[in-house]
């Protein structure tokens, strides 16, 4: 982090923080904080960003809710996270000149269109089909898990464009007006009561040719962009640190706290204490070494030891709270009514965070990853590899 | 140690098994289960009064002195297994193991008379509250008693509760009409909605000492260990089930051209489940036969089925969500209806962490 | 068990005890135990057996052991476990006839000759080489982790006799004669300091056709035979018993036993004690499925619990006994100072049970076991099906 | 909770690392490491001078004006991890680590001009004795000590001999020469033979006070702390070792027609090793930053340290056996000789079930 851009860093900000009321109008500021580059930094001039490291982001985020401003992550994560760079990366000009300012401001909200029930670990199966029609695509199919989906205006689209080459070739990625006819989004409810995700069903649905991003059959190319950034915004977005909190506070709350179970329970809690504190290291070395230019595992190795520790961290409370456990607040709550970490009670967190190990990459294919990518261990032997799509699909 | 309780049911068994999978098919779908779960009393009064008529599932351990089966409990195990399996919402377990056990082993005949036949007959639904600190006076004659018991199951329907309350002899039995004065009963909003539980709050309300003053501890006990018992058929038979819906699902859902079930991410932890549910299977018949024989080792028994069937209950809840993926988070999806009955029917009657610890007294470590 | 049953062992078994002292040479009783059909009761007469139902066989057991008699288990367990059922299955009557009673009085101990540094797991990979010239077979090759290997009259070999097949195809079984020429034994030191197995080699070793065991290329049929007995033999032996009997008194010997740190180990401890009960009774439901003619998974099951509860009684152990457990007695301590269970202290039990997991099928072998031949799961792709063993084992 | 102590090390630490990995492959190889574990001293002379010579182990965080290196004790972890790496048997973690720290740490400054110029020079071995109970009395100007201590890393063969003794003031530390009178070792019989331990029995033996009288409960705390995390530098080492060598053999190991590291169950849990070694890495070079900068959640992040890095150790020395198969059971294979220093560095300095309990005092639970 070079003086160059700390000059221009802390212009840009003095001018944005002086022009414009963070406390007024979010969309204006984030506007204007767009128009200034300090939206993604590293992009280009022009496109929300000064064209200077990565590392500044964090110190121009500091600044800014220092200063109370709004924040572009916030109400649209999917679309700041992962929409953004991957329009960077893969879009036209015209594309980027259209979408991202929008999407920064939270004037349009952004989802992902990637699994289906036939694609989940194994999402390069996606089966919805785009066929070209003319200067149009004609989208049929189902995605599923798609969060944001009831209030999005773009999604990420995967689609198979080539049913008759490999699964990984023919695919290809659109950006899916979801407010498009033939497009119907219906929320899926969770077994926690809350409906978080979406089914998005495509009937003959069109999509213009110039949202298609990046060239046909390149989808799988530009969505491992977009799944780059997933990662590593869930292993940010998913902590046990609450429900570790959450449990200092039912053990203290215990009247027997020196009884022969409470004695044992403690003694998890504290374990559990360690485990968390150990995974909050790994992803602050994680973090530090990135800065550092070295992208090592701790991304993959941190979502893996969070989600277990979030499944005990959560389990723990329960188990704390005993009988009191057995009770639920209401399966038919509005998200309203929860609190910021979308829970009311222990046991809808613990309801939760069953889901943690599947979302974002199932903990089997985690495994897969850190032992093939990381340790280099050989994969297991692909069946369907090179066979076309069609005929793998129905084998 | 080397207990000599039998390990394994009886041919006969099988077909008690058979005609109550068989009624509980026809009568209680997952569609009908989810109805009635989220009905206020939690049952459906005409598939119990089939149940009672037809199957005589509710007299099953009620002697045949008082117009019951005469049967055992391992044979209420073996319907403990089927309702369990399929999550049936009724009042079998309340009235037919917690409220029949406690006036049978009350030893209180005028009690036993007068309430053994209605309930062998389905006429008069029961439970017994097991938490909470109640007192029982005596003012000229009659009983009077005074407190709250939360947790207790089907406590806001039922028309019979038993409950335990001090005396100056220490804790004794009581029963309590559900329509007595000073009676309220507050349905309690549950993880688990196939299974409902109450407050029951008593003030001054009139009841009526079963058994003899005193003995309530040891009756405690006792109920405590049946329940135990009881409800790890029913963890049993929930286990069984989702091994079977697990393995059906792994072997057709594909994944990168394979049936994921041929993964050994997935098959291991496949036979994982299998281990604890065959594990679990031993143990809880061996506790059956341990409390209708009345064992010597049935307070050992009980605790050992209350940790492992509970433990292992849960783990393949939690397996089965796993390998289902996101279809098994679903509210669609049947798997959570058993992970939510996993979970508290490990946390009702004693956390493991309790059980281990009086396990632990009664070995005298 | 019928009454007829009961007569002819009531009366073969009053016969025995009369005619011989069971205080007596164990050989001479043994070899009486044989010939009255008592060796193992579902052999045909005349073979160690009165060809009735093998239930029986643990009631004869019970009464010799009352009556102090030998066993014939205990000097050559892998003979009379496997060798016996094997030759019986597959041998010829002149076989049967040789090597029979020689066996159960322990005059010829057995061993087995099966595992080899390249096939562990995958036992059917063997490459010891059997050659055929004119009536004999000569046998070149390594085998390993060979118990009784030092003291065994009889190996059952299993040899490749055709590499061009598939492995299982190419495979013929010999019982060889470990005092020929070209037999060597290596004893194998092992962690514990102590060497239970050996490592045997074989240099233009030379065994007549005639101790060939059913069809040249039959091998793996019979192999399987002697696995099967295998099994259930280590089911048998395997035990977590005396382990959770240490870690109680070693519990009850602690001072401090209300101590918060006792509390903890306390709950592991009978935590332990529930599933050890557990996996106790699952081994007599199995049993008496067993009897009951219905053959369960309960087999591989207790292998896999006590393997895992063999390991965490043992361990538990060591932690009660803090910092006294980093002590050990000797390594170089001759077996005949260990006590029953073959441990001096729980230190050397520690270390024994690590191999609990890989010896008589490693654990990820039992799951595979269990996932496809109890579950009915799919088996993995195999890529060395159908090849000749010769090519695959080049690849 | 936040804690700002950094997490990674620094580029000149490489170059450290890169001189002792070599020093130790020159000098220490595995057959050099069997070799030494036989004898009774449990350590190689020549070895431990070069060290000192070439490289001035012994002096690495003596001050300068002590003629040491005057590094801190990041440095000194470095070197530790290389050394558990290797199982290297030498006095160097009882002499530069224990005692090197008890005397920094007592703030004597005679003392520390006294013996630590001969540490560092490799002159002088030195241990430090914290468990037992040792009383100390002093006649006519000089302190006496009686009392027992076991488990004393190189007891057997250090020249000097800290210990921790009871006076009216309290506890505190005091001064042994292995030539002592009423001083007697003897070597105990360890399940780790790279690590060599021993009784140290005193009677009425002459010895100097360390530091003021009556401070050694504090003093032995920090010494405790520096020890816990020496010994998680040590275990990241050996655990990253095993790593490497359990992913060469199942990449190179064949069944199936197939590298055993191509199935799932190996895979992953060469996974599960990674997840375990990368997460000791973090808290272990987090805790060197707490003891170097004498951080005030010290004691928290040495409890962490023994808890999370002792655990993590004996997993990974589990599954390299386990994904070893056979070969990773016998004495030929080094898989054993990790193993044991794993289980014996989760029981010495106090087994994690007392670091949590000690941990949750510190946490106020």
């Amino acid at each position: 982090m070079d003086d160059a851009g700390a000059k221009l860093v802390d212009a840009a900000l003095a001018a944005l923080l002086s022009s414009v009321d963070p406390h007024g109008d979010p969309r204006e500021f984030l506007g204007a904080q767009f128009d200034a580059g300090l939206a993604w930094v590293s992009f280009p001039v022009g496109l929300g960003g000064l064209d200077i490291s990565v590392e500044w982001q964090t110190y121009v985020n500091e600044r800014i809710s220092a200063a109370d401003g709004p924040s572009g992550f916030a109400g649209n994560p999917l679309g700041y996270g992962m929409g953004g760079p991957t329009v960077l990366a893969h879009g036209t000009p015209q594309q980027q000149e259209r979408l991202l300012r929008p999407l920064f401001t939270g004037e349009e909200i952004w989802c992902q269109l990637f699994s289906e029930p036939s694609a989940g670990s194994d999402l390069a199966n996606v089966s919805t089909r785009a066929r070209q029609e003319g200067d149009e695509w004609v989208i049929d199919g189902q995605k599923v898990w798609t969060s944001w989906g009831h209030v999005a205006r773009w999604g990420m689209l995967l689609a198979r464009t080539d049913p008759d080459v490999p699964k990984h070739r023919g695919l290809t990625y659109f950006i899916c007006d979801m407010t498009t006819p033939g497009v119907e989004v219906r929320p899926l409810r969770q077994m926690t009561g809350n409906a978080e995700f979406n089914e998005v069903y495509f009937t003959e649905a069109r999509i213009s040719d110039s949202m298609r991003l990046d060239a046909i059959g390149a989808g799988w190319a530009v969505a491992l962009t977009t799944l780059s950034n997933e990662r590593y915004m869930l292993s940010e977005g998913l902590s046990a640190e609450p429900a570790l909190a959450t449990a200092i506070e039912l053990w203290r709350a215990r009247a027997d706290r020196d009884s022969p179970e409470a004695i044992v329970l403690r003694d998890r809690l504290v374990d559990l204490h360690v485990r968390i504190r150990a995974n909050r290291l790994t992803m602050r070395r994680g973090d530090a070494l990135r800065d550092a230019g070295d992208v090592g595992p701790q991304g993959s190795i941190a979502k893996l030891n969070t989600v277990r520790l979030n499944q005990a961290a959560t389990e723990l409370c329960v188990d704390l709270l005993g009988e009191e456990g057995m009770l639920f607040g209401s399966y038919s709550l509005a998200d309203a009514e929860l609190n910021d970490y979308g829970y009311d009670t222990p046991m809808r967190a613990y309801l939760r965070a069953r889901a943690n190990s599947i979302e974002g990459g199932t903990s089997e294919i985690l495994h897969n990853i850190l032992g093939e990518r990381v340790l280099g261990l050989p994969a297991e032997p692909r069946v369907d590899k090179d066979i076309s799509w069609r005929v793998a699909a129905t084998h | 140690m080397a207990s000599t309780q039998p390990v394994l049911l009886r041919p006969e068994h099988d077909e008690l098994r058979t005609s109550v999978r068989k009624f509980l098919a026809d009568t209680s779908p997952e569609s009908a289960v989810r109805a009635v779960m989220e009905t206020a009393t939690g049952y459906d009064p005409d598939v119990w009064r089939r149940a009672c008529d037809e199957l005589g599932l509710a007299a099953l351990i009620v002697p045949e002195q008082y117009g019951g089966g005469g049967y055992s409990f391992v044979e209420i195990g073996v319907v403990l297994e089927e309702s369990g399996r399929v999550l049936w919402p009724s009042p079998l377990f309340a009235t037919a193991v917690l409220a029949t056990t406690a006036i049978l082993s009350s030893q209180d005949l005028e009690a036993a008379a007068d309430y053994l036949p209605p309930i062998a007959a389905g006429t008069l639904r029961a439970t017994v509250a097991t938490s909470g600190a109640l007192v029982a006076t005596r003012t000229n004659g009659t009983w009077q008693v005074t407190g709250t018991s939360s947790y207790v199951i089907d406590g806001h329907t039922a028309e019979l509760v038993l409950v335990f309350a001090e005396t100056e002899a220490g804790l004794s039995l009581f029963a309590v009409n559900g329509d007595a004065a000073g009676l309220t009963r507050e349905a309690q909003s549950t993880m688990d909605l196939t299974r409902k539980l109450a407050a029951v709050c008593l003030e001054a309300t009139p009841a009526r000492l079963v058994g003899t003053e005193g003995a309530g501890a040891d009756l405690l006990e006792r109920v405590l260990a049946a329940a135990a018992v009881a409800l790890a058929a029913e963890q049993v038979g929930g286990a069984q089930r989702l091994l079977e819906l697990t393995v059906d699902y792994v072997k057709d859902r594909k994944q990168f051209g394979r049936a994921i079930g041929s993964f050994q991410a997935v098959k291991h932890r496949c036979a994982d489940m299998l281990v604890d549910v065959e594990t679990a299977r031993a143990v809880m018949v061996h506790a059956l036969w341990s409390v209708a024989t009345d064992s010597d080792e049935l307070a050992e028994d009980a605790a050992t089925a209350k940790v492992f069937c509970s433990d292992a209950y849960l783990s393949c809840a939690g397996a089965a969500i796993q390998l289902h993926g996101g279809i098994g988070f679903t509210w669609e999806h049947s798997a959570h209806l058993f992970f939510k009955r996993a979970k508290t029917s490990q946390l009702i009657f004693g956390h493991p962490v309790h059980h281990r610890r009086h396990l632990g007294d009664l070995l005298d470590l």
